[in-house]
């Protein structure tokens, strides 16, 4: 039951054309050290799903590897909005799937339950049932009230950086836990990067052994941004990715990146 | 010296804000911070700190419940938000769940707002070729279908958030959604300007902050303003609730990141980012 | 923020007529202090609702105060049969409403959510829908699936027993939850019975006080079912139980357990 | 000295079930046990002190995951379960997405089953006025619609269990269900007298445990059985199963409560009630 593979074996795990589903939240305990292998291999034509997508989801789409995004919120928090998200949507690059807080969870929570949707209260009246033709209405039988009926999500390949796991894929999250869970239920692949590889771990686990394919041991995996206790979201590092974006310098920092 | 409960006549405008979003806390409510809203957190501890110790937090960043607190920070959230938690849930628990259930006070952000309080968070101009993408509504068009006490705030108020027609409607105004369950639309506005309701279903000036006037609000919104009867002037701050919030809630004034924009807020976060770096280089010795 | 109040003041919370909620599982953390003093006030007319009903719920329907039972197992586990729910169905005297785990934990996930129903895969093809008219069907609009819509269920009262609470009701449960943090939520009214009330739990909670109306001190409170690890469940009670009422004694044992 | 692996001379029929529950194990599987199940439970320990020692535990009491491990006990089972606990969830989030999305393996104990594995854990006798009313399906009626693996086991094997035609379904047979997505079925049942599977659609013995004759288990059926042509005699258990049952994972013969009723069940559990106490308090001076 030893799943312990290395970061470039894992991005091999993905394949063009799938939807990838990166855990954690904004700035927050991001596979950041994937992102920089998938970089690295180039596996591209991705649909991005991500609850927030943040620094590591800005850094896929600026190089180019995205050809569509869905999540509810893609920023840099208090630093800014994400400088190549912004850029390559204003440009037409690239395809946005818009999602809210709603639409995925209750389509995480469809595809665990096994059925095609999940009915919520949100969107009617709003603009994204205009953008998002695919999805469709349903009736409560009880009521006759119309509800969105969101449509389950399924992800092919989930990456959720971890500070604990074990060889056999549980892993401890401790908190700030997204929709990590759901993810590592929902997806085909299932891939957790880990600070650490333990025996035993002495904290509740988030995620059981039986949801994942392959654990890697990534220290630093989620630098610059968070992982809590560890070490704390690195906000210089942040203002300076905000401010070589705005100079135009993106591929200056990648090309650094990726040295990295 | 002056009296701590007397008015303070050195205070800055978004700690007026912080005020005014704090006497909207009533003691025991459940109040959650949305992300990158440290103007709300201000106020939401200014509460705490003075009429409502006994609210719980949650936020969106680590998705806990928290009574405890702790002073703003940028780079150390989690030490409040997962080291002191008291509970924890995840995103889609608070979606499907806490959200709809509890409904809990929070106080919104729009990028763009109409008359009737209906909202804009995903793009600026035509989606299909926007002029600006915004990083989406989160959970706004979630939550405006059924909670019934919305709160917004404005940190800049202008003809680019305050417009006739918004561009991309990702949050219901007063009756918008379905017939059979319209929405209620926001109930109260804080900007820098002043406060506001929705009370007549319209957006309504009802008092304006000391030092403005109600032409100077009109002029800087982009449709026919409301103006309560009763129009007052905001009241300012006390001395202490000026000193909890520069000296105990928010010593870097992370507060004020709101108001910023561009190069300004860049030079701010340096300042404050370094600070936080020297904070803990020097707890950590 | 004092929510505390007498059992006695706790259970006029409860209306002849309501749907009453008990929380825990099986023969575990089971509020039976309050359902003494609930029978010997005597309001009745109740429905019972419970994820699963054991003890605790077999002594309400022998006291005759049910007349309408809504859960997924009515037993008493390895002890065999509840015997009073056994009797009281076979006779006629009480109704069933028959739930299982999915329509209960759907339908409070509905109400949760705030819509009339929540589509589930179950159901369908078994005699669960004959005996169910009032359950609905609802077509998935995306594959034209055929599912059945669990209605909304929400109760007017839940009791829930805890190790520990505070004052203010932030409840600790500790696990072995069954769905007391949903029926907590979804009740109008949320009664607490705790083993010790403190000012600061050092324990995760599980309930928060913006859900709970009043909180009971009420030490050995789910005796003789479990409160781990304060006691275990009281095995020769269980048998006490069981024999008595083999023997036709439940009105005996009743007498004694409410001078208990 | 017999060897540990050489089959046992010396084993009672619920040994022998055990023994054919953890030959259905795969090492590395989450396994789940239901209410008042411990001849199950023996059977998972079993597999996971032999081949299969990676399994995960997951209880209807507790709802945790565990990969330790206790003996078999009736008033001590949150020791373990809560305990012992590597995670934990709710009922609602086992129902609604760990059991649809792991599909863990369970075996449950009908009150009735028909040829095609419908079953009925509800009521004996006619639904308006039963012969016997039981605890209810708990959650067979919800897995059975898409669980393809389901397992059953049957303590006592007789005429009252399996009948021509359950008088209640709450649990789906094969091919039961929308002509969408019409159920599996069972693939595979133990009972004391032999083991079974539904290959063809319908129950038929793969093996007569020893000293059964095929027209002993066909007597005890209330419809026309189906034999598998290459009819096998269970294997009985190895010394070293017996041993490890016996004396490690149910020394109490908890294991056995199952196979009794009435009075005889009543009596064993005043023996094992009395001795896990004694031990209690034993384990407290």
């Amino acid at each position: 039951m030893d799943k312990r593979i290395t970061l470039t074996e894992a991005v091999q795990l993905v394949r063009p054309g799938d939807t990838l589903a990166l855990g954690g939240m904004t700035l927050y305990r991001r596979p950041v050290a994937f992102v920089r292998e998938l970089i690295r291999q180039g596996t591209g034509d991705l649909t991005l799903l991500a609850f927030t997508a943040g620094y590591e989801s800005d850094l896929l789409v600026g190089a180019g590897l995205v050809k569509r995004v869905r999540t509810c919120y893609f920023g840099l928090e208090i630093f800014g909005l994400a400088p190549m998200f912004s850029q390559r949507v204003e440009r037409g690059d690239i395809e946005v799937v818009e999602e809210t807080e709603a639409s995925l969870a209750f389509g995480l929570r469809a595809t665990l339950a096994g059925v095609g949707f999940m009915p919520g209260q949100g969107w009617f009246g709003t603009d994204l049932l205009r953008v998002r033709p695919d999805v469709k209405l349903v009736t409560d039988p009880y009521s006759g009230s119309q509800y969105v009926a969101f449509p389950a999500i399924k992800p092919d390949v989930a990456v959720i950086h971890a500070p604990v796991a074990t060889r056999a894929g549980d892993v401890v999250l401790r908190g700030n836990l997204a929709v990590d869970c759901q993810l590592a239920m929902a997806a085909d692949r299932v891939i957790i990067t880990a600070e650490r590889i333990v025996e035993q771990p002495d904290e509740p686990l988030d995620i059981i052994g039986v949801a994942v394919d392959a654990v890697v041991e990534a220290p630093r995996g989620a630098a610059p941004t968070s992982c809590w206790p560890d070490y704390p979201l690195d906000g210089a590092e942040m203002l300076r990715y905000v401010e070589a974006c705005t100079g135009g310098g993106f591929d200056a920092y990648l090309n650094a990146f990726l040295d990295g | 010296m002056q009296g701590l409960n007397q008015p303070a006549t050195d205070y800055t405008i978004d700690e007026l804000m912080c005020v005014c979003i704090a006497r909207q806390i009533e003691d025991g409510e459940l109040v959650v911070q949305g992300i990158a809203t440290p103007l709300v957190v201000a106020g939401y501890l200014l509460a705490r700190l003075t009429h409502a110790p006994n609210i719980a937090f949650a936020s969106a960043i680590g998705q806990t419940f928290c009574r405890d607190w702790a002073p703003l920070s940028i780079t150390q959230v989690e030490a409040l938000w997962l080291g002191k938690a008291m509970g924890r849930f995840d995103f889609a628990q608070a979606v499907c769940e806490l959200l709809p259930t509890y409904r809990p006070k929070e106080f919104f952000r729009p990028a763009q707002m109409d008359a009737q309080g209906n909202t804009g968070n995903v793009v600026i101009g035509d989606y299909s070729s926007p002029k600006l993408r915004l990083p989406g509504c989160g959970g706004i068009a979630d939550v405006t279908a059924y909670e019934e006490r919305m709160c917004f705030y404005v940190p800049r108020h202008s003809r680019v958030t305050f417009v006739e027609r918004v561009d991309f409607v990702s949050g219901l105004g007063v009756g918008a959604g379905p017939a059979d369950r319209p929405a209620t639309g926001p109930i109260y506005l804080i900007t820098d300007l002043g406060q506001f309701d929705f009370a007549n279903g319209r957006m309504r000036l009802i008092s304006v902050h000391p030092g403005v006037t109600v032409e100077q609000v009109q002029a800087k919104t982009g449709f026919p303003l409301q103006i309560a009867p009763d129009l007052q002037e905001t009241a300012p701050p006390t001395n202490e609730e000026v000193r909890l919030l520069r000296e105990v809630i928010d010593p870097l004034g992370i507060r004020n990141l709101e108001r910023l924009s561009g190069a300004q807020r860049r030079a701010k976060l340096h300042e404050i980012i370094e600070r936080e770096q020297g904070a803990r280089l020097g707890k950590l010795q």
